[in-house]
């Protein structure tokens, strides 16, 4: 699985990409995963309503499942435009 | 429905992306929006990040989802990355119609969907501080508008 | 509100009108509408009258009403007269604004108020052919929706 | 008073523009004495659903009252932008 950080949750975490071989399931169960490695992923997931998730580049929810070959993003709400 | 986007660091020029959108002639109408960086307080530098290729696809969706809303000829986004100073354009986004209430309704909700679905994010540098901008929720509610 | 009105032979430069509306830094948000003569068949030449003076007043007034109704910093209207080409750039509105949909609702308010209310008339060449464009009703229930 | 004429108004009537004392009252009485004047007004003014007047430059209606340093404008629903 590879994983993309953007924005502050890249700079929180302290890469803007990983490959992981996480255990199955969906993004939540990611993200428990991602906080049990370290402070910096307990920081960067502290606060759920702040973060977004794409999985292969769409926008998805918590509740997505995931594959070992998906690429998982992880950021704050967009501010472009 | 032609269909152009691109993601740069440099400036785009106005006139050469609206001549493009309408040189097949049958465009009457074209409505553009640009975004500016503002001028105000200690701002320096605005920082432009974003998921490439994501950022593309998300913006290919929501280009066609508006066609599929308006009867367009063409559409244009054109959005930069990196630094940026107060006063630089940040954003094009046009659309060509022979109607021009669909040209306006048409760019106006490709804006609104821009802003809150393309994965862009800002970072300010005022003198010393450097902090990102939030999300607002009058973009949410802007493009929840169109949902009804 | 700045508030820039030209009746021109010349065409316009977009960068130009759009980075005067936003020189002053406090317009983050540019919504335009520029028309575009259509290429259709045997048509050769738009001729566009005009009104001189009332032309600039009732343009002048229209986008004062249009400044009373949204918050604004600056308004532009570049309208052509003389001999057009199918392909040839007619009118440009752009209306700047710190928010992004006072600009678009102003610029499409002020694009149907010109359209039925300022004095310019065109003529189309076809062939030999010479005739006067008919007035549209859907022009009219365009300006009317505003007064709901 | 001055008389201004466009589109194919002023083609129907021959001239642009032109000096007239004409009666005191309003546009429509104006009108009515122009088509006195000659088979070109005539044709010019025969369907007044297709006129539109200006009055000193803002437009104005068949019951606008005219003085004599007036501007008046008689020309077709207006077709710009």
């Amino acid at each position: 699985m590879t994983l993309l950080y953007f924005a502050w949750v890249r700079q929180k975490i302290g890469k803007g990409e990983e490959k992981l071989a996480a255990p199955a399931g969906d993004v939540a169960a990611l993200i428990a995963h991602l906080k049990s490695l370290g402070p910096n992923y307990m920081d960067a997931f502290a606060d759920l309503s702040r973060i977004r998730v794409a999985v292969n580049q769409r926008h998805a929810g918590l509740d997505a499942r995931l594959g070992p070959d998906d690429e998982v993003a992880f950021f704050p709400p967009v501010t472009g435009g | 429905m032609k269909t152009t986007i691109r993601i740069q660091r440099e400036d785009f020029d106005l006139n050469a992306e609206v001549a493009a959108l309408t040189k097949d002639g049958e465009s009457g109408a074209v409505a553009s929006f640009t975004g500016h960086v503002r001028k105000e307080g200690d701002l320096s530098t605005l920082t432009l990040e974003h998921y490439p290729h994501m950022t593309e696809a998300e913006i290919a969706r929501l280009a066609e989802e508006t066609g599929r809303r308006w009867p367009l000829t063409g559409v244009t986004v054109v959005h930069r990355v990196g630094s940026l100073k107060p006063g630089d354009r940040i954003v094009l986004v046009a659309v060509a119609s022979q109607h021009r209430h669909a040209a306006f309704q048409a760019c106006e909700f490709l804006m609104d969907f821009l802003k809150t679905h393309a994965p862009f994010w800002k970072e300010e540098a005022r003198g010393r501080e450097h902090h990102w901008v939030e999300h607002r929720e009058s973009d949410d509610d802007a493009a929840q508008r169109w949902e009804k």
